[in-house]
């Protein structure tokens, strides 16, 4: 009999690299391809630009509501650059930067949020699923996918985004738990942006950090500098591996910043202040980025402004065939299209309404 | 008395009940810095302060819990679930605990509890944000389901609501939220929970309907009254559960037709108790089959869509049509 | 062929696709070592082993989202819920995603499980142990509702319900359970989801029901048919939905006579969409009020009073009398 | 930037102080009055022996189905034992000897278990919530009424009880970071069992510990040798202080066994061997609390077996009551008493129905 602490190994740690002046930890620095390099700087641009372009094109009242990834570049870009083609990508509702790195097609993206189931399509090659909007609720289903994976001796790996605001569901909970039980080849990236639209991290969770959860299901957790693009990918390049080497899930927790509004109906102001969001300006993972390329010399002044119009080029081309879909989008009948591989005779009969309904529901 | 949108309707019922009730308390996602994502609990987070209106985790299932919890304590918390669409995270602690508490301690413990929730399409949303599923609700025992279709009478319900002695599900209407002005009284107002009420007096067809599906209903029967010279009694339940089945199976017995208005997927839907207990009440006196007009046998579509989802005022007419000519 | 009780014939069906399909995979609490506390999966984990027959922790809303992740992929899940009274837990995952997915992704991924879970009163079992919400599931667009009424259809169904490109909530009688054998043949058999069947043949009323009422409803047809001559058309469900409403819209044609008897509380419950594709399938045949014989508008009372919130041969006899007399 | 270990306390600890030789370590030995040290006795032999007998009246057949409590006697009465009588009791399925100890009736136990909703009648100065029996489903509402008791300024604290397994579930984790995030004066305390029905403690979750679940939500947690009164009251003792003392709820693991089946249904050959029970009914917690009292002469064998005529008489008195309260129970109409305050008027006409019906119904 006694009292004594209790080690609940495996440890927590902070991993920085790249930090907001600039300055990298060369020992800790990841050696990764030039190529890839680039590549992961083109996407970051890529994705805030298309940010930029889908707020605009929603004053203009041509879309709807959508969330803006602006400041979480790196935390998705960076870990999502770590995957292989086969592996899976389970995001939320505010991972389009992952997903454009992954090959989701712009054109789609805007077709969801215009209102058109079409944009939902997604190549199935392409091992991206689709967006899910209750908060949290993809964890289970990425758990058991990956599961599944594992069962078939796929080699796949699993990464799962969502925000600091989904750790206080249930379902992260019990996710979290089943993956750790069954070693599932999944990789649990949180988005720790501060804020739940206007709940603050604090008031989200009392655990000094949100890594720490995994402590919980004996899983490992690291939190890293989210706006750091090398933090995010050495650590996801780590629980990647552990995963794929069949050592099971491990939890990232990105600290990064919503920049933007929660969605476009949201307004910031009523709960943090103007002072606050200029602060993380200074850490806005893009620039710290591109200074780091530049330094490296990867990145020459005109290869920047080149870059910028190859990405408003993709984007405007985008927006093209966006508007020219809209155009051909077929009428309200399509409602009725993937409800069952198999609709029911009266649920026909719903559907062939419109048709006699006629021109105005055609 | 001033023109209130339902929104300022509902924020002032819960300005007068906290006012005037300091066992009123509030919680909810963003329900107190942010004033909630519709600003219905706007202002009042200033003035009955953080331990009465409570921003909480994002968590569902407590803060259905959590409500339950204050009201076997006493207290009369009025939970908000940000979507009806979310509410399923916390679909047990309201079948298992809210439903139930009273029967289980045999009236030892009570729930009094209301859980907030806009529900509907028609505002061009995002997936699960224009549901109608108050079935799901309605068809607990020991819940009561209430959906108001207009400023005044959300506010005068949702009064009763919160002084109901048991757990009340209370839907309101994205699509109604904004979308007009009625004249709400700045003194008290209650309506009791249980009691449809008589819209519009015509004679010759019935219309069943509540909610945000009130105003197309008033519209066809306009419509009607105007090209055809039909005239049709409007009954707007209000209450869902328990069902008030008083003045629609009496107008049916007048009119000898009926129509049932509905947004919720068709089959098992609304329509299908009320038109039970037409049977069971008016079925001698029926002329005709008796018509529903609801939304489909489909998750609602993206909002592109939606109005198709959503029965409208030409969809009504063609039922009310279709049973007088039957 | 032999004879069978309901639990083996699932055990029977259950054996047979894992042995035909090594995609079909079994998770849920209790289901592996324990072979289920029906012991419905007995003997499984032996055969197929623990990737296979998976003993999950104790969490509602991960079996069914982990069991819709796994059909994402092409497996063919069969998740338990331990009863229907613990799946509300993961009610959210059922409506969000496993309705969803097909529609959400254009067809592009697919969610071909099965869930599991004993319904109903009648085992003098424990609160929450004996509910009859078939309308949760039935009224969600994009899941289908099965219910079996005996041995052989329920191994028949399920083998359809493992094979179904679509998500499935396969309800199972624990008072038929153990109830009766029934001849199931060894060799494979199938019976279509969406299909109704008449049971039995009489010609002066008809009921319509399914599950654990079929017994029932069979007693009171004989004792109609032995006491007064009242020759009874007997129509089991066997899906709720999608529901078929040919047979039994047919037989009301018939008969001008329909009587519902459901185990689900009676206000919004099953017997509300059925009198509904009645009206307006049949009305102009019907010579009398439809009835219904239900569940009540209150919780499942605890055991010594069960038997008198189901409906029993009495109520069902009494109510065919009425519609008949009316 | 740097990689580095975040430390997480509150650190999380093991206490055991009568160990099952019979061992007291007196440093940590707890200062508890004599009489309150018998009636802890008295109250744990009650529900032994109370526990034996609605098995053999299930075995009667007179009786369903119930979540026997042998062995878990001490985290219960320990636990419960601190609470001062305005606290409140948050019961599961499995928690009758916490809640005897609270004064329930014996007899009212009886009839929940015959199927007599009567049997749901609680005293309301005992402030015992009724049994909750969906796994982790309470934890809410204990976390939401001890937030109102301090809402009111009660100093009132709310001690709930669950199983291992109840950890896996959502509301577990819903619930324990509200109390947390809002300092709700809520003791949690975990009856680690072992089993939940089939599954063992180490398929429930990969973590070391229960205890160290708290610390996901910044919570103090503790782990216990749940058999050992001693150190069950003591940490009972200083997470009930805590709360009183406005500091916020503590998650205890109580390491205990379920020495008899999950509920009468239950067949445990299924799944765990004799031998593993036999190891675990040496350290059965009556015996060695009962060696505890007889080394401190607190208890003589006279005062012994008078005790257990006294409870035998108890138990006796309570299912002669309960017969009686058999016979004298009202008809079925008696499912409609409290659905509402008030019925509505269709389901007053389902009630009335029964005694229309006649006889056989009333
Ligand atoms: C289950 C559920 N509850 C509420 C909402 C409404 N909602 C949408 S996003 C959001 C906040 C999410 O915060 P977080 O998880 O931190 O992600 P972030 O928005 O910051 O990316 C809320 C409450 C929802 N979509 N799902
Ligand atoms: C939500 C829910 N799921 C399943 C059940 C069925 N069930 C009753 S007890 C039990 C195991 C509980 O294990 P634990 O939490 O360790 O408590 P113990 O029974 O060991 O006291 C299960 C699965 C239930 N009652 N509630
Ligand atoms: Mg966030
Ligand atoms: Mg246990």
């Amino acid at each position: 009999m006694a009292r004594e602490t209790i080690d609940i190994a495996p440890s927590l740690e902070y991993l920085s690299i790249l930090d907001e002046d600039g300055e990298v930890d060369s020992d800790l620095e990841p050696d990764i391809d030039d190529d890839l390099l680039k590549d992961m700087y083109r996407c970051m641009l890529l994705s805030r630009r298309f940010d930029e372009r889908m707020l605009s094109l929603h004053g203009e009242g041509r879309m709807g509501t959508f969330a803006p990834i602006k400041g979480q570049e790196a935390s998705q870009v960076g870990a999502a650059a770590v995957l292989q083609e086969k592996d899976w990508l389970f995001p939320s509702f505010r991972e389009m930067a992952a997903e454009i790195w992954r090959g989701k097609k712009l054109e789609n993206i805007l077709l969801v949020y215009t209102g058109y189931n079409e944009g939902g399509e997604i190549p199935p090659e392409k091992h991206i699923l689709p967006v899910c909007i209750p908060v949290g609720s993809h964890l289970p289903y990425a758990a058991g996918m990956m599961y599944a994976a594992k069962f078939k001796k796929s080699e796949e790996v699993g990464m799962v985004f969502f925000g600091d605001g989904a750790t206080s569901e249930g379902d992260f909970h019990e996710a979290m738990n089943f993956a750790a039980v069954f070693q599932v080849p999944l990789v649990f990236v949180c988005q720790n942006n501060q804020w739940a639209i206007s709940v603050p991290r604090s008031r989200q969770s009392r655990s000094k950090t949100l890594a720490q959860k995994a402590l919980a299901y004996g899983m490992p957790g690291i939190q890293v500098d989210g706006n750091d693009m090398l933090a995010v990918y050495s650590a996801a390049g780590e629980a990647v591996e552990r995963a794929r080497s069949g050592d099971g899930p491990t939890m990232i927790e990105c600290v990064t910043y919503r920049m933007s509004v929660h969605t476009t109906a949201d307004d910031p102001r009523k709960y943090r202040s103007e002072d606050e969001e200029e602060q993380w300006s200074e850490k806005d993972p893009l620039d710290r980025f591109r200074n780091y390329l530049q330094k490296k010399e990867l990145l020459s002044d005109e290869k920047i402004s080149s870059l910028e119009e190859e990405v408003e080029k993709q984007i405007q081309d985008a927006v093209d065939s966006w508007e020219k879909r809209q155009e051909e989008a077929a009428g309200p009948a399509a409602m009725f299209d993937h409800v069952f591989a198999q609709l029911p005779s009266y649920t026909k009969e719903q559907r062939d309404s419109f048709k006699e309904e006629g021109s105005s529901h055609e | 008395m001033s023109k209130r949108t339902m929104i300022e309707a509902i924020n002032l019922a819960l300005h007068q009940e906290m006012e005037n009730d300091g066992d009123v308390i509030i919680l909810g996602e963003d329900v107190g810095v942010d004033g909630g994502v519709f600003r219905v609990t706007d202002g009042l987070l200033d003035s009955y302060g953080e331990e009465r209106v409570i921003d909480t985790p994002l968590a569902e299932s407590v803060i259905v819990g959590a409500a339950v919890g204050m009201a076997l304590y006493g207290l009369k918390p009025v939970a908000e679930m940000q979507f009806s669409g979310f509410s399923y995270m916390a679909f047990h602690q309201l079948e298992s605990h809210a439903a139930r508490m009273r029967g289980r301690s045999l009236g030892g413990f009570t729930v009094p509890m209301v859980v907030r929730m806009p529900y509907g399409g028609g505002v061009r949303a995002l997936e699960h944000h224009s549901e109608s599923r108050e079935v799901y609700y309605a068809h607990t025992p020991g819940l009561k389901m209430v959906i108001p279709s207009t400023p005044r009478n959300a506010r005068s319900l949702l009064v009763s609501a919160i002084r109901d002695p048991d757990p009340v599900v209370f839907f309101e209407s994205k699509a109604v939220y904004r979308a007009f002005r009625e004249e709400v009284p700045d003194d008290e107002e209650s309506f009791p929970i249980g009691q449809s009420r008589k819209v519009r007096e015509g004679g010759d067809v019935t219309m069943v309907t509540y909610g945000a599906m009130l105003q197309p209903a008033l519209e066809a029967a306009d419509q009607l009254e105007k090209e055809e010279g039909v005239k049709a009694d409007v009954i707007d339940l209000l209450t869902i559960s328990p069902l008030d089945d008083s003045l629609f199976t009496e107008s049916a017995r007048n009119t000898g037709h009926a129509v049932i208005i509905h947004e919720a997927p068709r089959s098992f839907g609304p329509a299908g108790e009320i038109m039970a207990r037409l049977i069971e009440k008016s079925f001698w006196y029926l002329e005709a089959p008796l018509e529903r007009v609801t939304g489909f046998d489909a998750p609602m579509p993206l909002y592109q869509r939606e109005e198709m989802y959503i029965p409208d005022t030409d969809r009504i007419v063609a039922a009310v049509k279709k049973t007088l000519n039957a």
